[in-house]
């Protein structure tokens, strides 16, 4: 992957470079997530599920995608 | 006979709340749970693995249409990331339901009372639905109760330990003062620790080691709900005085010479 | 999922006997051991009453074809005494199945364990069916098995107390040692207690004053059905072991940064 | 009731005056007992149901007569 | 052999704290709290009865040179009332020692332990040598010792009941994860209870209705002397394991043929 | 103000009785026999060791002017092996006293009243003074007084698991029902056991492993006499009622407004 | 005893009227107390000993007089 | 050790060559035991200590040889 393919944001605490220009939707199709079970934390505020499309990733972002799993 | 069993403004037909963690694979904890009757489960919630090494999300599971799903705050330490936790839990679009859990001490996990009362205020006035885990702290238990929890949870004994129900004058007493159900949350072993917590006229248990671990989970799901029945029914039975003469049950008179 | 409960020759589906004594109405009686779903009911035998003042026979309310009847020797206090009961209780031509009981004293109403073996040999060998209500001592119980007893029956505590099991240990060795059926007779106080006494891996309870004189006898023999199968369900299940530690049920990977 | 028209037994620890040549079956017909339910006990022996219609109960005799009842 | 009990900058020999209140006398006071060997005894602020009709002052039965006098702030329901009794305490100029106490409820007398924690966090900065009692919460009591407490008292069990030692699990985990000095106040209700709760390794127990309503104060007193020092030793000297199968005592070889 | 403690004429200071089996040493055993304070000890009847491999009698250490001998039957399965050890207990010459055990089964080590009492009726005929190690068992208790046993040892749980008291209820009947001396025989683990078991109102305790295999014998020695006198001492003070809700200890009168 | 020849003061809960011009040590003394063994709170303020001399009660003061009890 | 030279008994479970003659004062001091402290019996009976003297120990003759050790 060439770096000026890719922008570097940090995505659940691991840094990774992901193609330029992706929206929130996009970047989960990219990771192959379902939107619909993901909740998505963006530089620590929450974002509600119709902006996803609208809001495009940038450079540096910070992104939580957290779910549901197993737990007491 | 019973009046039913109500958190907030719903009804459940079961006592029985369970964790959905620790079990050995996912079909086992989907037949555990309908084991045990249970009809609000408890889930985590934690960052999606995107390498889709571990386990994928519960929700490819458990179907929120069979049971209410209660997100908990398991793992945070501070009010602060307790009331983290709970906006993204709500912000999956299931649910308001909360179990609050702030933890105070990594060994013996046990609840920073004072952190959960600072996180419930918040909560509450977001409009969670809040069943606070706490210690089986009467001081604690009455405040959760003004701030507006819908339930509130005290322990009978440290999570995962199986040691029942250790302290039962203090269960007893929450109970007696408290207006909103009380749930009696971790420490159960077996189904006489169900069946007694029951006994000490509580409202509910929820639990998630005793059946996940069990040899048997599917088997000791149904015990739990069994005995949890039967506590409850024993409990409005009105069990016999104890004492320790003995009192004969077959008639002293009409015996031959 | 678990085998037949098998006494003799004659296999059960319930693993709870109870009596009929101190009932405050036969109608109340008849509903809660229904509720109990007991198939064997312990009977007294008794003169009887030829001024009709006191209750007439236990036969106008139990059906014979609907329970298997167990007739006691409750108030013997001599093998001898607890021999001629046996065999008048024989005589009635419905069951040679017994529950031999020779008390040892009036206010404990503990068992004469020695006699109860010299009454136990004679009426083995006279084709009894001997359950044989016994102390909690392990010597004892095999002795009785020795002999030919159909099934041992240690207590929990003394009758009508209520106590529960206040010895374990001395029960689960019983159960542990001998080959015969063990049902636990006398002490049971609450579900709880049913629930616990199955746990501990014997094979049947046998109570009367825990559902007979509960302020709602017919619940009290439902929660005891319940808690019944829960205990043995729980014991079959394989219980969690139990820490002083704490463990947690919910993932501690995945947290947020 | 007069002496002649009785004779003296024990029935259930208590003396009684009955008439004289009743049998087992007569006497629990006279005492309006169901000897179906009933077991009889005379001079410490325990009858069979089909001999309560030969035996004769004579003066002095002691009987026990015993039915099941509520026990534990 | 045992290292000496320090508080603060205080050596004790013994590991008794007594109250003082509710004797039927102030002669059978100073009998028993002799006999029970104590050397610091707690003492409540209360107002100067002017009609005289109640009890004078406690100084005129307790000589401060004999005892070391631990002023409470029992029947405080505020962390501004503690402080102000603890105020007045020390302006009697005897003591800078305190035992810090805010009641969270009248009927059970439980401690409010987030109040507790303003108190000593206040007092401490005054140079009150704060001993603070509390719930048996280890999170409470890691909270009061971070403060600068000089010794933190968990509960046995509520004030006045005892019943003793309920929840031995918390009580051990506490003594474990702190280091100041662990004093366990309230709830002992005979020897027997004293010493099972220095064998869980604490340092110390405080009491004052166990002795002070003894049929016999002064031999009560006693007995509690003698069952701290058992319990200390006891634990010191390393207990034999507890298990359920039996060893013998006897040699089994050189038996005869 | 204690009435003294007397077994058959004799008249003893202390109410421990000590077995002087496992120890790692002799000195550790004499050192930690007189830390206990007992009087009286149990020695067993062995052959000689003709290869001199093991250890020599224990008459080298211990001396029968200083302390008791007490014989005991330990390791005799049958009234005849009993009567058999017992007799040549008697024969050394040192004493007519004799702990007799009949063992009823070699995994549990649990005593065979039956044979107990067969064994007791012939040694008291000839004349030995009979303590008798039993089953907490009232009924077999009685007879074994009825025939005339200087003393009636029930157990407290089986020999060498250190349980404690597991049935206080049994124990307590046990004292209240016999006129000779009770001593709780085996199964003491701590100096709680010993103190909560003369709390019951018994006479006296006979322990052996509680202290012989605790890491520091000696110190545990010590520890159970003071914890016997503790308990014998609160036994006799008259515990205060214990109760769940709480009494404060401090007046709730002369509050500051 | 007459108006002007006591003020009104409240102590320990209950008004009292008491010589006018007492110090705290003339109250105390007044009250037949030890000064060693009460401490004095006048208007919600801990008195010093050393004060106790100099401080004059005035009109409508709220004094709390206390000290040491038996208590657990 | 040749066949004149002793006869056999049974002492203690074992089978045992002991100098023909012997009391049972005489076999305690060729075992170098204290009589004290040593209680014989001999083919099943308790030997009283002052006979030790006067029996004499018999070919095929069966001892136990007892004492006090440490028990519970």
């Amino acid at each position: 992957m060439t770096e000026n393919a890719t922008i570097e944001v940090r995505i659940n605490g691991d840094d990774r470079g992901i193609p330029p220009g992706l929206s929130v939707s996009g970047l989960l199709e990219w990771l192959d997530l379902n939107p619909g079970l993901v909740v998505v934390e963006l530089n620590r505020e929450i974002l509600d599920r119709d902006r996803y499309g609208e809001i495009v990733i940038a450079e540096k972002d910070t992104l939580e995608l957290v779910h549901f799993v197993g737990g007491g | 006979m019973d009046a039913p069993f109500q958190i907030a403004d719903r009804e459940f037909t079961s006592r029985l709340i369970v964790g959905t963690g620790k079990y050995k694979d996912n079909r086992t904890m989907v037949d555990a749970i309908r084991a045990s009757g249970a009809e609000m489960v408890t889930v985590a919630v934690r960052r999606v693995d995107l390498d889709r090494t571990k386990e994928e999300g519960i929700l490819h599971h458990l179907d929120p249409e069979e049971f209410l799903l209660l997100p908990n705050t398991a793992g945070c330490y501070t009010a602060e990331d307790a009331i983290r936790y709970a906006r993204l839990a709500r912000a999956a679009g299931f649910t308001d339901w909360l179990k609050l859990e702030v933890i105070g001490d990594e060994k013996t996990l046990l609840p920073d009372t004072q952190a959960t009362i600072e996180a419930a205020r918040i909560l509450v006035d977001e409009g969670f639905k809040v069943m606070a885990y706490t210690n089986d702290d009467l001081i604690a238990a009455l405040r959760l109760e003004d701030l507006g929890c819908v339930a509130v949870m005290p322990l009978a004994s440290p999570i995962g330990s199986g040691l029942g129900v250790v302290n039962p004058y203090y269960i007893r007493e929450i109970k007696r003062r408290l207006e909103v159900p009380i749930i009696v949350d971790a420490g159960v072993g077996t189904a006489s620790d169900a069946c007694v917590t029951l006994e000490q006229g509580v409202d509910g248990v929820l639990m998630n080691t005793a059946i996940a671990v069990a040899d048997d989970p599917v088997a000791m799901g149904e015990a739990m709900r069994l005995a949890i029945q039967a506590g409850r029914l024993a409990f409005l039975a009105g069990r016999m005085p104890s004492r320790e003469i003995a009192v004969p049950s077959s008639p002293t008179s009409g015996m031959l010479d």
